[in-house]
């Protein structure tokens, strides 16, 4: 029940707040919509970087609000209360990456399609993107919630941090792209998708451990 | 039967002792109100009862039993309200107050809802129930921090000044939860630099813990 | 008959050009709809809450100056 | 000062009641007799055929995302410079029609560059400009009701409008001063209209018509928004009595 | 002469009423207390007399001349100490104070670092000259943000529960340094729900300024 | 004196909180170098599309700190002080825009001829980057404060943020990008400068303006 309630508050939050996942959408699109500003016009030269595209919007997506995961609870004081709550720390850390999932990772995946075909992707990529997508977005909002809690209290981590974060984005980008472009160049994907989902699991188990450790680091 | 205790406790923040050697006892239905200058460490004495700061020495004792054996048993005696009153701003002040019993579970000797009410009602906030937390005044804000302590099932209330910015009124209200709070057999302990009327309080002088001004064996046995 | 099939195929171009008219006209009506849903929305909720306060005119020197008229 | 003669909300309501009914007429007669001109009367492009009826439509709602556009930015700075409470009113019950009509522009737009063009859509400086302006009318309409405090959103709104002004001229010149596949301005430019009276006609009852259905439905929305903000009152009222 | 009035002022948060037809006049060299329970409207006040916030009726006046007419030039002589300490985590006491002190130029008949001194020295902060600020107890904090009284050149204080979380000691150092002002003919206004040592301050009690129940001319006029 | 004191200010609040600065450089390089990824690694293609992802990326680099450069002083109370300060609230502005851009912009500036050469871009075009950058990266941290400064309270800041600004970013990526491309292909490039430096001029203008505007509003 205490996981549960701190999924619906971070959803409430999040719709009050932050954004309907309609905002997001609108994000993506119109974050999506520079590239063809910048790259031109060209139908195939936009065909060929969509993948890129779509993965480094969604990146920044996350990143963009993976900042205040943490950060809002630890200044007004809720970080304390959660952590002397009788729920388990690490579960919060799930149950807030969890949430912050439902309203960004999701509605990112709903909006990839609608960019693919902007960007003139094949219509038979699109399962292999939604799948990878699904696969990959959850591992990027584990990975930062540990780069979140870390900055709470690492007042000597300094720069090390996201030193230490972003590459562990790295392999998620990597597959993830890679299984779009299999898909279009008609080369298996199975071995991506399975080491993004290899990549999943093993983040579901080190980002609550390593989060809540962090989390109790900062409530000193 | 001595319910909380503290023994020999030391504290040491970014490097600097706070104070040492500090003793305490609260019995069952007990109070204590903790005083002393700024900066003499009441706050962080509180967050070391609470489990958020690790002491630099000494030990808790609970019911007899060493805290520190079963931290996470122990903390759900605890009900701490902080300087911050963790509000969030989007969210009315029922559904502030609704997070925390839910994460809390209160002993469900009557319905959430109902518990949820008389909270509010404890602390006049029923008028303000569906306002957001951005729209409270300071003192509205804390009253709603306070509420957390109605429905909380906790036996032990760490209250750091929680009469900061409250009216007369208010002040009054949280002075009989405290005696209601110790008539069942509760234990308070609360930071305050105003007068706060708990009868028969124990007052613990911060200032009297002051750590030694230096102790040759210090520099040796720093790491 | 073969000449309003013309018209419909708009020298082929009806595809492009009923779409545009149609859609102007669903938005269009569409803006005057919701407008107008809102507007009587309000005024009906305006109405109800009549009672909730005095109101102007039953407090006004010329209705209740005039007894008869209870 | 106009503005001050509507020192209260109750001598606006008055103005638009009495107004509104000739507004209503107005528009059906001009865009009934727009759309006839337009589908029956125009005759067709000796090079785009028929298709160059799209224009009926398209041009007039493509004037209006500007017009409007205009409008909310002097109801802007009328409102940071005066503060008048009707000034954003204005502004925020046109950003609504504003973006529809954009949102139009566009559509229509897309629908005769398919046949014209042989895509949908180019990334040129015109329908560039175009879809930042409608753009420009998402945010706006989200920043009015982004506030607890209506009067705070709709100054905040205030000062976007006046900051994404500069995009209007530069949709207006754009087919001026970069070379785009649109074709340049033959109606409202320096020398006079270059297009046939026989288009020009129904194209510029049209273009009235569009401009009288928006009179009349910011009239509507305003004295809609004012109901509102009664009944906002009445809540307020409410909260004090508990 | 009365050197700061207000006449009918009203205040309007989010759309609710929060008071109305209020008037104060503060002599030079006087003082005034505002009370009023938890959500009167206190803290609302003292951020229209200092600008930030736009009265809904009414007007200022300060030496006679109307705030509004010269808002900015106003504002000189206003120094405010809301709820919040603006206080960076990452700079030392002294460089956050040396920023506002620079941001509101002092007249400088001492030098900059003698005078931040002499504000540290005030609320006996000079010990902490170098501690960053996310190592401040509540109270040090809120004495960091009372030394910005000392340094500032301004003739009016704006003073949002000054005292909350001061120690005594430091709690007769501010009442020191507000008799201080008042005596070189300042004028000091402070909001505060605990007993402030301030002889002959007038006191505007809040609440009776509530507004009135309903007018029918509100529905009519609002926009 | 006050001006140069947030400056000053800012900008060491900004090397004490290295990390976050280093985040964004670190985000810039990385979401550039996942490109390669996405487009294949044709060394032809790779440097068609360089100029396009460098403002992209640099563009959103932006983005994702402008959150921050008025929302820390905003919730501490800082801001109110600075609005009562003598110094006009147009200077702080300025002033808290050019240490953003001295901690953003210019760390870009200086990354981004890294990525050029990463992505094959002909040398001789470096120095027409590094100038439309120069001219190009104030103005997104300019105009970004306008809408920072709006969101300020907004119940749903965080995606609001580039709803409002990223619309007015495009004319200074078109004109980046086409400075850039004009260089590559041989064609003059100072009508573009020219354009970036008067989008700047403009921006130099309306920025403090409507950034204090907003921010008297949030004040309230
Ligand atoms: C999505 C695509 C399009 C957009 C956003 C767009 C936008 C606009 C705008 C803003 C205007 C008003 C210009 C002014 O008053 O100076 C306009 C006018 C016009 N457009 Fe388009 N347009 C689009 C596509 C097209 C296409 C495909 C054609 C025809 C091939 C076309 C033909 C015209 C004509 C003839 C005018 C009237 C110009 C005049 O007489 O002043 N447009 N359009
Ligand atoms: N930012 C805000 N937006 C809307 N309403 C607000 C805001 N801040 C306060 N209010 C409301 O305005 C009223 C007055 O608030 P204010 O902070 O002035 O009270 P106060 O007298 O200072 O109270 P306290 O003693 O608790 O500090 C309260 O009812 C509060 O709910
Ligand atoms: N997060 C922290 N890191 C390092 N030192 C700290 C921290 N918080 C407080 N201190 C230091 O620890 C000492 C005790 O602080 P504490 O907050 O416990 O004091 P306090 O008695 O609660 O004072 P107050 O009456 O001001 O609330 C102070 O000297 C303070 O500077
Ligand atoms: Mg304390
Ligand atoms: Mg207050």
């Amino acid at each position: 029940m205490g996981t549960g309630s701190i999924i619906a508050r971070d959803l409430k939050l999040a719709l009050r707040q932050r954004s309907d996942a309609a905002m997001i959408v609108l994000f993506f699109v119109l974050t999506a919509a520079l590239f063809p500003f910048g790259v031109g016009p060209e139908a195939n030269q936009l065909a060929t970087i969509a993948p890129g595209v779509i993965w480094v919007t969604a990146l920044l997506a996350v990143l963009l609000s993976l900042e205040r995961l943490f950060l809002a609870d630890y200044e007004d004081g809720s970080l304390e209360l959660m952590a002397l709550s009788p729920v388990p720390l690490e579960f919060t850390v799930l149950a807030k990456v969890l949430a912050h999932w439902m309203t960004t990772g999701l509605p990112l995946i709903a909006a990839a399609p609608l960019i693919a075909i902007l960007f003139n992707m094949p219509v038979d990529a699109l399962p292999v993107l939604a799948l990878a997508m699904l696969l990959g977005t959850p591992t990027l909002s584990l990975i930062g919630a540990i780069g979140a809690a870390l900055t709470l209290g690492a007042r000597r981590g300094g720069v090390l941090v996201p030193l230490l974060v972003l590459p562990l984005y790295i392999p998620t980008l990597i597959f993830g792209v890679s299984a779009v472009d299999a898909a279009l160049l008609g080369f298996p994907v199975r071995p991506h998708l399975l080491l993004l989902a290899g990549i999943l699991l093993i983040s579901l188990v080190v980002s609550p451990l390593a989060g809540a450790a962090a989390l109790r680091q900062a409530n000193e | 039967m001595p319910a909380f205790e503290g023994q020999n406790l030391a504290c040491t923040r970014a490097g600097r002792r706070i104070f040492a050697a500090l003793e305490f006892t609260v019995p069952e239905g007990g109070a204590l109100i903790l005083l002393g200058a700024n900066g003499s460490g009441k706050s962080s004495l509180l967050r070391m009862l609470a489990g958020l700061l690790a002491p630099a020495g000494g030990a808790l004792h609970w019911d007899g039993k060493a805290v520190e054996d079963d931290p996470e048993a122990f903390q759900d005696n605890i009900c701490y309200i902080g300087h911050g009153n963790a509000i969030k701003a989007v969210l009315t002040v029922h559904e502030n107050l609704a997070f925390w019993s839910k994460l809390y579970p209160p002993t469900a000797s009557e319905g959430l809802e109902e518990l949820l009410d008389r909270a509010l009602e404890t602390f006049s906030l029923t008028s303000l129930r569906d306002v957001p937390g951005r729209q409270l005044s300071s003192g509205q804000s804390r009253r709603l921090a306070l509420a957390r302590l109605v429905t909380s099932p906790a036996r032990i209330w760490l209250l750091d000044e929680p009469s900061v910015g409250l009216d007369d009124v208010s002040l009054k209200r949280l002075e009989t939860a405290i005696a209601e709070q110790r008539a069942e057999g509760g234990i308070v302990i609360a930071a305050t630099h105003t007068p706060l009327d708990i009868p028969d309080a124990g007052l613990l002088q911060l200032q009297n813990f002051a750590p030694p001004a230096f102790d040759p064996e210090m520099l040796e046995n720093s790491w | 008959m073969d000449a309003f099939q013309n018209f419909l195929e708009m020298g082929n171009y009806g595809s492009y050009v009923w779409p545009s008219y149609g859609l102007s006209a669903f938005i269009m009506i569409w803006l005057v709809m919701s407008t107008l849903r809102r507007l009587r929305a309000r005024e009906q909720e305006l109405a109800r809450r009549q009672g909730e306060f005095p109101s102007r005119r039953s407090s006004s020197p010329d209705t209740s100056g005039d007894p008869a008229s209870s | 000062m106009i503005l001050d003669y509507f020192a209260n909300p109750a001598r606006f309501l008055r103005l638009a009641n009495a107004v509104l009914p000739w507004c209503v007429s107005a528009t059906v007669i001009l865009l009934g007799v727009g759309l006839y001109m337009a589908l029956f009367v125009a005759p067709a492009d000796y090079q785009q055929g028929e298709s160059v009826r799209i224009m009926y439509v398209h041009v007039p709602a493509a004037w209006m995302a500007m017009f409007v556009y205009t409008n909310i930015a002097i109801a802007s700075a009328l409102s940071l410079i005066w503060r008048h409470p009707l000034a954003d009113l204005a502004a925020s019950a046109s950003a609504p029609i504003g973006a529809a009509f954009t949102f139009l522009a566009l559509v229509t737009g897309s629908l005769w560059g398919k046949p014209m063009w042989g895509t949908w859509w180019v990334w040129d400086a015109r329908l560039t400009s175009v879809l930042i302006l409608f753009f420009l009318y998402l945010g706006h309409m989200a920043i009015t009701w982004a506030f607890d405090n209506p009067a705070r959103g709709a100054k905040s709104a205030a000062v976007l409008a006046l900051v994404g002004f500069v995009n209007v001229p530069i949709i207006k010149f754009s087919v001026d001063w970069w070379n785009t596949l649109h074709q340049p301005a033959s109606v409202f430019r320096a020398g006079g209209p270059t297009i046939h009276p026989d288009m020009l006609w129904p194209l510029l009852i049209m273009g009235l018509g569009y401009s009288l259905f928006y009179i009349t439905l910011l009239l509507l929305r305003i004295k809609s928004e004012l109901l509102g903000a009664r009944l906002r009152t009445l809540d307020s009222l409410r909260q004090d009595a508990a």
